[in-house]
Formats: structure tokens, C-alpha cells, sequence
């Protein structure tokens, strides 16, 4: 390097990329367009692929006869009591994992056994112990809800900062107290992100237990429809599967907002 | 009043960390304790606070507690420990909950101390809307609002920068001429030390004994004035030859072997 | 006071046709009528007591829990009895043209069958043997439910289903398939019975006999108004058949008109016997293809002294 | 407190659970033993529960019929198709949407939106597409693992620290160095984790469609066994899966150790 | 080399960080920067590496090169940034890739520079094995292999605890006077910037301009001993006049405010 008088070269560019919020709308509206597009003028066989305002249609037709609602209702109600039931047990078992070394001892090989099994394999036993009717099914969903949960939560106790409860300690506050004012709050951020997993693990266990013999519910429409090719109504429910797991997001998301204001 | 730590000792284990520490914490004064980086001093001091129990010796307070005592050993963490999910006025709230005082008391007790350490208009701020050297002054808002008897501060100062840090050291020494309220303070910084103790006691490298106990002969509003400058660099430097080829050390010891 | 678990359909007939007639009122029996979804859940409610009495179809799940010496058979329901038709083939029109056109073309072909196990893929079973081909050489898709089945064939996913005659029929009305053939023409068997608990056959063996004989009795009158036919051998319904309409119609759910009724009725044994050696051919079946243990002994899933005289009975 | 002489109480205890390693073993063997025992006492029936040498026996005996290995390998074959299928795209487009802008823009509405939606109700439209044989059931368990991979390895790469990334090149390190020397080693524990959530998504869904509608695979052989009221195959088809699910994540976790030694 | 800044200033978006600042690094000084919170000094050390691009002015640098020169303007950072998956040695290696040395050179530079960091043994060692003070080490055997003609260090002793901050500033001191590499070095820690710096530029509060630049006029081997303690405690006294107000005004800005 010869020389005797050089600027300084600029070199930090790049690996930052940016949101960008407006190119993804154009982005998503141009991906539906082209679908639309390739449907229209016959690309994409309607046989194989409804176009967009072909789901849209069976959508309204379907709201209008009343089948959306009965099998949306259908797998609603299935989902938030199956949800309630095994998030209220999965926190209880976790918190107490959490907390105590003989619960922790006993729980943990139970639930480190039982935790791999996809839920949707013990459908069949339930069935044997409940019958075919709603409870195996709710039953189903709060099993898988359950484990998640538990692990989770007692995964976020552990995480709660030592130094937060040896402080409250030094000040002398009770372990009851303890509890309820640092251990709960502080592992509130993980439990919600546990019921987030559970969510989404309910919606999929929800959907593959209703084709597994049931009726009505979003996931026998889907089957249904996919057996009768009418792709149309396949799509469309698929899409509400999508907006419902978007709300169930959407909804932990508020929850997280409301309860996590602090962070 | 005194706290008085007679033949301590402490094992981790296998592991033995203190040995026959024998310390009186004097009424009102401020023992800075340091040494080489893993000798034992966050232990021994949480052994003095009662947060450790110690494998051998005793630990006991003497003397009549200041007036409207609530927790005669209090903490100020490194790390500030302050719960993120309370505002700084419920932070300090935390130390007088579940202890017998009235609603009004504690109230006024909050506003008092966030007064006191100028923190009065962020009473219904959240901790992360602080700056570092803000939530070192929540700590220490929370720790004087139970009016301890003995303040144990483990690096309280460590964990902020350099320019915080002497702005902070300024505060504390205005506090403590006011409250006078008996300090054992744990540091690693030999000036800071020496700018802030009454006396500095220098523990050996582990297990931690007690080497030396050095009385700083200088009033503490007199330390910045460059006349005293030589005798404090002196006193720096007779420190740091006590301790800096152990230091040496320690920082080469391998942190994780693994 | 007992219980009887059914299905609501027209095959569980007598027991609808006992309570409305106050049969089992004379027996001096109070019964009460559960009715499940499936047939599985009747049988293990019967097994744990939550029902005293069961009657469905025999399936593979039955015979199993019959093995482990829970259940006893002690009575008829129905069977495919030679001219009457109960269970039919149904090909696709796609199939069908293709030369899918008789039950011997089963081989390589795709059938969609409720359950494994179920009476659907013991018909088919019988098929092979009897028309030797192998078992294996049909592709069984289990799809759960009948509407599932129903809906796999119209979107062409498998060539054949077996399907009641009332929905064949109207299947084939629609054109969405086409009747090869009835299970009576190729293989008669006895499909479902009336059971009870092993130990309600010990304990409680008075209530079981009553219960029986109130059943038999309104076999008789099933017999008398169903099983009727004119000399072509067509089935012709009487009035007798109009007058026990109605009951069946009060029950069975969704409710069915009048010839929907009619399309359905099965034959059941009048006298509520049972065919026992098909039943021993039945558990054998099943033991081959692994689906009943192996310790499985037919003889001990029936009792036989409820009824003077069963038929076919193996030496 | 007028006392002239106190000793210091001791206030620092509890909220230290400790693993018990011995304890949890123990009070899995006793879980097992107390199963045994209630089955062999009779409190526990057959006919809802077999006994745990109940489902070792099953197990034994299709293990010798050859039946255990052919649903076993069958179901193994369909993970690991489909998982190698989907992981590989996922990987691909996370990468890529975490390195570059435009990527990002384009794909990150398609994923947000298919991410929620349960795969296993898109078995049905791959059923029209495929045919209901294989290619069905692997395409909806790469589905499955596409999602999670793809969105694990963004959140990954945008994770890399990006002091990491501004010290590299304030050495002059040029770009393509930087993706292969900082952003790719710096993800690969968040993309480990993405792959671990993916493995068990993979399970869940080959269970459930082999659930629905098909002849071979563990998911067939549970649905079955509980059709034919075969509680000991049920449990033992159950016990298949959980082995599955551990030796999976063992094998991950084999992985993790190997790769991230550094940690 | 010099380093020569001319009328340098930056935004970022609407906020003014750096307004007119002209600076001249000499050969072979080390130039210390001291300031208060947020007044603009590392965004200037990126400016001065080609790391930001300035919105205003220029810099540039003059002179010949030192010999082996790879890579002119080199960075120590605060928080060390090693490669945590790369052993000791590796990490050294990195700014040594992409650069056209053989492979035998590579090998002796990474060597010597390990030997002179007293890091000859734990060439093999990943970062998580080793003590903050070593892992600073490390940063600066890495940017020294290189050969640099200016090194850029921006507070690359702040994330140490004060005896290992004390024991580095002594091996800093030991290697400078070795290679005399110009340098410039960022600190908020005024007894540190007195310590080390033949020069300390002193920057206001946002927007940063350049205030004072005040010359040490003591060599640095004898800044320790006590004799010069209190010209020292003077100049350090009356830099803290300078930016003691605008720290404390730093201090008690909200860090987030939401
Ligand atoms: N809970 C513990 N279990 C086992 N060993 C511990 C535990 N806590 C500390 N130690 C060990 O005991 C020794 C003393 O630790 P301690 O934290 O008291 O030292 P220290 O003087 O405060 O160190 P530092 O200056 O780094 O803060 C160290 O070697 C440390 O590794
Ligand atoms: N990338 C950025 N985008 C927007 N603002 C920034 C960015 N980086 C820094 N700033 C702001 O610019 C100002 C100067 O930042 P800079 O980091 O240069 O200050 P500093 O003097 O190094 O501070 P410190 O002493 O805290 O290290 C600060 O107010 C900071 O919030
Ligand atoms: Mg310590
Ligand atoms: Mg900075």
C-alpha cells in the first residue's frame, strides 16, 4: 500500500433487512391476483385448484345455508373447552413442578414419557373410555393441551431470575408471597408463550380428530369436501383453519399485550 | 448497630471458600470488603446478611435497631434485582409489604425515599424505562426505606458506567453522611474503596481469609481534594500489591474448564 | 328394570317393536332404551355394566372383548338370508365401465370400508374364500364413517363400497354407483345378535330370560310382517308391515318414510335363533387374520340356554 | 425489637428444586409397578387398560409376526422423506428471508398466512393432487416441517448478533464469507430448535394420516387395534410412537451436542 | 499513519449526533475520547473505521502503511465480539482470511500475537472457557495480527470488573509501548482516559462537537507512581467539570420512553 493519502473506505453495509411492510401487501395481493389470473384464463384447473372467488363464493353459500356456522361452532366448542380443561391442569402440574422438588421428581419422567406421543394416537383409547361422542374428542385436544402447557410452565418457573426471589427473601417476604408476587408474574411471559404451542397444537388435534369420525366440525368439512372433490369448499375450509388459528395468535397476543405491559 | 462475624467458614461442597473470618462491623461506620475475584466476599456477606448459612461460626447483631426498623439486614444487588413488572413506586413498596405498618406510613416512607434518592417523578415509571444508573438508585430506595439496621451492598456499583458510577458514588456518600447507617460494601475497585469506606477489609484468594483491615485516615468529604491525592494513591497502591498477582490469577483461570 | 343399548337403526327393530307392545312390561321388565353411535361402545358398555343388554352387528372389536370372556351372545339380530337383500356391492360408474362388474373382480381393486375389522371387510373376507382369491390383493381403505365411505366414492377415491340396500338403492338412483350384487347372493351369514354380560348370565339369569323371551316374541311379529314374498320371490309388505311402520319410525334416526323403511328391513330369525356354526366360522376368520387373539374360543362367547333350540349347531 | 444480642437468622431457602435424578427413576418404577399391579389385581380392567407386560407381550408378539416392522418402517419411511423434504425448503427460504430483504418482503406474508393452518387439513387436497398413496401422506409432512424450519431459521438469522456480523467485515471480510462464517454457524442452534418442534410436528402428522385412510403405518395400526377393541396393541402402538419421539429428539439432541460443542 | 477527520457530522434520521468535528490522529499517539451518554462517540469511531457512513464531511488517512499492513483501520470492541463457535486461535485467524498471506505466515502471526496476550496456551480453547479479561485479550490479539495502522478501541475494557480492568491496562500500556500503534480509544472512565492516553478529546453533549483536547503531560510509564498523583487528580477534576452535568443530565433520561 503505496499509497500516501487515501479516504476511508465505507464497509458496513448490508445484512439488515428492513420490514418493509408495504412491499408484503403488494406482495400478498400479487400472489392472489396471479392465482386469480391463472384460474381465470384456465392455468390452474379449477378440478385441482379453485380459484379465489370460487372459495370466496363457497364461503357465502355456505354461511347462508348455515353449515359454516354449524362446523365452526362444532370445533370452537371443542377446542375452548378441550383448551380450558387442559391449559387449568397443564398450569397446575407445571407451576407445582416448578416449584416443588417432590412434584418435580414424580411429574417429570410422567411427563417426559408421555410428552412425545402425538396426542391424536390416543384418540382410539378415548374412544374406548368416553365413546365417539364429544368427549374423546374434547378429551383428545385437553391431553395435548395439557402436556405442552405443563412443560412449559414449569420451564418458565425454572427461568424466573433466582436473584428476584433471594431478593425478596432478603426483605423477608414469605414463600406464599413469593409465589404470588415473583414467581407467578415472572414466569407469566413463558407460560402465555406455552399457550401459544397449545393453540396451535389444539387446532391441528381438533381437525385431525373430527376426520377421524366425527360429523360436523371444520376438520370433517375439509375431509368431506376433499372426498367429494368439491375443492371449492375444501379451500374454504381451509382458509377459516387459517383465520381461526390467526385469531387464537391474534387473541394470545392481546392477552400478552394486556398482562405483559410491563416488558 | 454492629455485626459481629466470629471464626466463619464456608464450603461449597468440597470446595472450601472462607475460612475463620473474624469481622465486627462497627455502628454507623462503612467496611468496604474486597479482594481477588472468587475469594469468597459475595459469600461471606451473604453468610452476614443470613441469606447463607455458614458451614462453621456465627453471625450475630448487636446493639438497639434504629427506630422503625423493619429488616435489620438489608440488601442493594449488583444487578439491582428490581421486578420489572411492578413500578419503581411498588418496587420500593415490596420491602415494607407484609410487615406491620399502616398504609399511610408506607406511603409516605415511598415518597420520602424516592425524594431522597431523586426519583420522584418516576415514581410510576417501569424499570425499563430507567436508566442503569436510575434502577441502582430504586435499589437503593428500596434498601433504605426499611430503615436497616446494616446495609450489605455486593458491587452495587459495578454493573453501571463509569461516569454513572461516580455520579452515584457522590449520592451515596451525601446519603450516609445523613442517615449514618452501618454499611459493609463489597467492591473490586480499590479506588472506589478507598473513596467510600471508613475501612477497607482485603481478603486473601480463596479460601478467603481475612488479610489485612486498613482504616482510611481521611474524612470522607476531603478524599477528592488533590491534596490528599498522594496518600490515597499510597494507600491504592499498598492495596493492589496485596492483591494483584492473585488477581492475575484468577482472571487466567479458566472460567468453564470444559 | 334393565337397560338395552342400541343404534337407532331399523335392524334393532324388535326391541323397538318389544317396548311399544308392552312385552317386556308383561315380562314385568321396566327397560329403558340407550342409544350410541357406533356399534363399538355398545359392546363396552355392556362389557362395564352401564348397559345390560347390547345388540348390533359383530365385529372384530366384539369378538375380542367377547374373548376375554366379558360377553355372551344369547340371541338373533339379523342376518343375510338367501332373497333378502340387506348389504350390496357398489361400484363406481368409472369402475363399473372399466369391467368392474361382479364380486370376482375384487382383486387389485380399492374398497372403502368403515373400519378394519368391521362386518364391511369380514364381507369381503368371505368373498376371498369363497371365490379364492387372496385377501391381500384388495386394497381396504378404513375411512371411519359410512358418510365418509359414501363421500370417497363419489370423489373416486376407491372403486367399491359396501353399503346398506336403502342408501345402495338411492345411490344408485343417482347414478354415483352401480349394485353388482347382494352379500345374501354370495355369502348368508349371521351379522348381528343380542347380548348381555357375563356375569348378568350368572347373577341375573331370570331378568335375561324374561328379556329374551319378550325379544322373541317381537321377532315373531317382525318375521310375520317383514319377511314376506310372492312366489317371484319379491318381498311384498302387508298390512302387519304397515302397522309396525310407525314404531320403527318413532325410533330409528334419521326418521325414514315409509319406503325408506321398507328398503331397509333385514331378515331376522323369527324365533331369534342363531346360526351358531357361521358364528364359529366368524371367530375363526378373524383369528386367521390376527384380528381376535388366538386363545379366542367362540364356544365360550354364547349362551345357549336361553332359547330352546339355535340352529346349525356344530357337534 | 428491644433485643441488645441477636444471632442472624438463616432466610435463604426453598425455590431450589433439585433434579433428583434417583427420585424420578424411582417414581417411574413405581408408576409402572402400581399399573402392574392394579391390571393383575383386576381394579384396573383389561378391557379400558392392559397391563404393562400386557403391551410387552403385544409388542412381542407383532415383532415376531413381522406386523411391528412393517407399520414401523413404513411410517419411519414417510418421516423421513418427508422430513428431509420439507427441512431442506424450509432451511432455503429462511435462510433467505433472513438474509435478504426482497426475499423477506415476498415470503414472509405467504408463510404467515399457511403457518397457522393445522397440514393435516391439506392431506385431502393432496389426495386430489397425489393420489392416496404415499406422495400424499409425505407431501402434508413436509408441509408440516416447511413451516416451522422456514420461520425458526429467519428468526434465527435475524438473531446472529449483528455486532458479529460488524466485526467481520470491519476486518474486510466480504459477504459471501460472512453468511458462511458468521450467519450460518450463529443460527444453526435456533435452526436445531426449529428442526426439533418440526420432528415432532412430523409425528403427529404421519400418525394422523396414517389415521386417515390408510393400510400400514403405526398411526393405521392404532386406529385399528382400537377398532377391534385390542387395548395391548393400542398401548403398545402408543408405546412405538413415544420410542419414536425420544429416539428422534435423542437424535437431535445427538446432533445438537456434535454441532454446537462450542457452546 | 495519521488519521485526519474534517468537518465530520451525522444524523441519524432527524436526530443530530456528530455536528463539525475536526480531529487529527498522529502517528503513533493514543487519543482518547471521553463524553457524556449518548453524545456521539462511537458513532465518531465508526465514522473515523468506514463503519458508518458519515452524513457530513470527510475522513482520510495519511502516511505509509506499516509493514504486513492487512487491514488499516482495525476495531477492538466493548463486548469482545468473538466468534463464540471458533477457538482462540481460529478467531485470530479470522481477520487473517480473505487477505492474501500464505498459510505459513497466518500460522506465525496467530502465534506470535497469542504469545504476546499470554494466550499461548489457550490457543485451542473456545471463548466460553475463558474469563472476561481473556476474552478481551483475545480481541485485542485479533486486531493486532493484523497489523493495523490506527486501532480503534471503543471502551474495550468497560465490560470488565475493576481488577482485570486494571491488570489489561497495564498489558495495553506493555504492548503500546512495544509497537506504538496509533490509537484511538473511547472511554467514559476519566482516571482510565489519564491513564493511558497522551491525549484526551473531550466531546459536549448531543450533538457532539469537539470541546477540548487536553495534553498529558506526564509519560505514561510514570503516571502510577505517586509523585504525579496530584497533577493527575487535577486534570481528572477538571475534565469531570466538563462533563459531570451532562452525565447526570444523561443519567436521568429516560432510556426508553414508552
Ligand atoms: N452456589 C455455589 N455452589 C458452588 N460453588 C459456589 C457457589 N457460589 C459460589 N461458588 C464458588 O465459591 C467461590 C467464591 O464465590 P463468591 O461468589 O463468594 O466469590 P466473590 O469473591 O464474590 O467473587 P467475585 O469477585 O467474582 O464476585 C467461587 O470459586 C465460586 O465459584
Ligand atoms: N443506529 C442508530 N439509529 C438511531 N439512533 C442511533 C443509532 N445509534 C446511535 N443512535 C443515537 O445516537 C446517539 C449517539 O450514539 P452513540 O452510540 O454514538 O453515543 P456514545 O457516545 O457512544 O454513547 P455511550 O457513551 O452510551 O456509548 C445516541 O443518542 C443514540 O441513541
Ligand atoms: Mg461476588
Ligand atoms: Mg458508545
Amino acid at each position: 500500500m503505496p499509497a500516501e493519502k487515501q479516504p476511508v473506505p465505507f464497509r458496513g453495509a448490508g445484512f439488515d433487512p428492513t420490514p418493509r411492510r408495504f412491499a408484503s401487501w403488494i406482495a400478498f395481493a400479487g400472489i392472489l391476483l396471479a392465482w386469480q389470473a391463472a384460474s381465470s384464463t384456465g392455468l390452474l384447473p379449477e378440478l385441482f385448484m379453485p380459484s379465489p372467488d370460487a372459495v370466496l363464493s363457497a364461503l357465502a353459500r355456505m354461511s347462508a345455508s348455515g353449515e359454516l356456522w354449524l362446523h365452526l361452532g362444532t370445533s370452537i366448542r371443542r377446542i375452548v373447552l378441550g383448551f380450558l380443561l387442559g391449559a387449568f391442569a397443564g398450569l397446575l402440574l407445571g407451576l407445582a413442578m416448578g416449584i416443588f422438588s417432590m412434584a418435580r421428581a414424580v411429574g417429570l419422567p410422567i411427563v417426559s414419557a408421555l410428552f412425545p406421543i402425538p396426542k391424536i394416537a390416543l384418540l382410539p383409547l378415548l374412544i374406548l373410555w368416553f365413546g365417539i361422542g364429544e368427549t374423546s374428542k374434547v378429551a383428545t385436544i385437553a391431553l395435548g393441551v395439557f402436556f405442552p402447557t405443563a412443560v412449559a410452565a414449569k420451564t418458565a418457573v425454572d427461568g424466573v431470575a433466582r436473584n428476584l426471589i433471594r431478593m425478596a427473601q432478603s426483605f423477608g417476604t414469605p414463600a406464599s408471597a413469593i409465589v404470588w408476587k415473583i414467581v407467578l408474574p415472572g414466569a407469566l411471559p413463558g407460560i402465555l408463550g406455552g399457550l401459544r404451542i397449545a393453540a396451535s397444537i389444539a387446532l391441528i388435534l381438533v381437525t385431525a380428530a373430527e376426520m377421524i369420525g366425527a360429523e360436523y366440525g371444520v376438520g370433517a368439512l375439509v375431509l368431506g369436501a376433499g372426498n367429494l372433490m368439491q375443492t371449492d369448499k375444501l379451500v374454504a375450509g381451509v382458509v377459516l383453519l387459517s383465520l381461526m388459528g390467526l385469531a387464537v395468535s391474534f387473541g394470545i397476543g392481546l392477552l400478552e399485550r394486556r398482562l405483559l405491559r410491563w416488558r | 448497630m454492629q455485626l459481629i462475624a466470629r471464626a466463619v467458614g464456608h464450603r461449597y461442597g468440597a470446595l472450601e471458600v472462607l475460612a475463620g473470618i473474624d469481622i465486627e462491623v462497627r455502628e454507623g461506620e462503612t467496611l468496604a470488603l474486597i479482594g481477588p475475584s472468587g475469594c469468597g466476599k459475595s459469600t461471606l456477606l451473604g453468610i452476614l446478611g443470613g441469606m447463607i448459612e455458614a458451614s462453621a461460626g456465627s453471625v450475630e447483631l448487636r446493639g438497639v435497631p434504629p427506630a422503625g426498623c423493619l429488616n435489620p439486614l438489608t440488601y442493594v444487588f449488583q444487578d439491582f434485582a428490581l421486578l420489572p413488572w411492578r413500578s419503581v413506586a411498588d418496587n420500593v413498596a415490596l420491602g415494607l409489604e407484609h410487615h406491620a405498618i399502616g398504609r399511610r406510613e408506607r406511603k409516605e416512607r415511598i415518597e420520602a425515599v424516592l425524594a431522597l434518592t431523586g426519583l420522584g417523578d418516576f415514581a410510576d415509571a417501569y424499570p425499563r424505562q430507567l436508566s442503569g444508573g436510575m434502577r441502582q438508585r430504586v435499589g437503593i430506595a428500596r434498601a433504605i426505606a426499611v430503615r436497616p439496621a446494616v446495609l450489605l451492598m455486593d458491587e452495587p456499583l459495578s454493573a453501571l458506567d463509569a461516569q454513572t458510577r461516580e455520579l452515584l458514588q457522590e449520592e451515596l456518600t451525601a446519603i450516609w453522611a445523613r442517615e449514618r447507617t452501618t454499611t459493609v460494601y463489597v467492591t473490586h475497585n480499590l479506588t472506589e474503596a478507598l473513596h467510600l469506606a471508613d475501612r477497607v477489609a482485603v481478603l486473601s484468594r480463596r479460601p478467603g481469609r481475612l488479610k489485612q483491615i486498613l482504616e482510611v485516615p481521611i474524612p470522607r468529604e476531603e478524599r477528592a481534594s488533590p491534596a490528599h491525592a498522594p496518600m490515597l494513591a499510597q494507600l491504592h497502591a499498598a492495596l493492589w500489591d496485596q492483591i494483584r498477582v492473585e488477581a492475575a490469577a484468577a482472571d487466567r483461570e479458566v472460567a468453564d474448564a470444559g | 328394570k334393565a337397560s338395552v343399548g342400541a343404534l337407532a337403526f331399523v335392524s334393532s327393530a324388535p326391541i323397538f317393536i318389544a317396548k311399544e307392545k308392552g312385552y317386556f312390561e308383561r315380562q314385568g321388565l321396566d327397560v329403558e332404551v340407550k342409544f350410541f353411535q357406533a356399534a363399538q361402545p355398545i359392546a363396552v358398555a355392556v362389557a362395564s355394566g352401564d348397559v345390560d343388554f347390547g345388540i348390533t352387528g359383530l365385529t372384530g372389536g366384539f369378538f375380542n372383548l367377547a374373548a376375554k370372556g366379558a360377553l355372551k351372545m344369547v340371541a338373533a339380530q339379523s342376518r343375510e338370508e338367501p332373497g333378502f337383500n340387506f348389504v350390496g356391492y357398489l361400484v363406481t360408474p368409472k369402475a363399473y365401465e372399466a369391467g368392474f362388474k361382479t364380486v370376482k373382480d375384487y382383486p387389485g381393486k380399492t374398497v372403502g370400508i368403515t373400519t378394519v375389522g368391521s362386518t364391511f371387510h369380514y364381507n369381503i373376507g368371505m368373498l376371498a374364500d369363497k371365490y379364492g382369491f387372496k385377501l391381500s390383493d384388495v386394497s381396504l381403505k378404513p375411512l371411519q364413517t359410512v358418510p365418509n365411505m359414501v363421500a370417497a366414492m363419489k370423489g373416486g377415491q376407491v372403486d367399491s363400497i359396501l353399503l346398506p340396500a336403502n342408501q345402495a338403492l338411492g345411490l344408485e338412483r343417482d347414478g354415483a354407483g352401480k349394485i353388482i350384487g347382494w352379500v345374501h347372493e354370495h355369502t348368508p351369514w349371521q351379522l348381528g345378535a343380542l347380548f348381555t354380560s357375563t356375569s348378568n348370565t350368572t347373577a341375573k339369569r331370570s331378568t335375561v330370560q324374561k328379556f329374551v323371551d319378550a325379544y322373541v316374541m317381537a321377532c315373531a311379529d317382525y318375521a310375520a310382517a317383514f319377511h314376506d314374498r310372492d312366489a317371484s320371490g319379491k318381498r311384498v309388505f302387508g298390512p302387519k308391515a304397515d302397522a309396525l311402520i310407525p314404531i320403527l319410525q318413532k325410533y330409528v334416526k334419521p326418521e325414514p318414510n315409509a319406503d325408506q323403511v321398507k328398503a331397509s328391513v333385514s331378515f331376522i330369525d323369527p324365533q331369534g335363533r342363531l346360526m351358531v356354526r357361521d358364528l364359529y366360522n366368524q371367530v375363526a376368520w378373524y383369528k386367521a387374520q390376527g384380528m381376535v387373539d388366538a386363545s379366542a374360543d367362540a364356544k365360550t362367547m354364547m349362551d345357549l340356554g336361553f332359547l330352546k333350540q339355535h340352529l346349525d349347531l356344530p357337534n
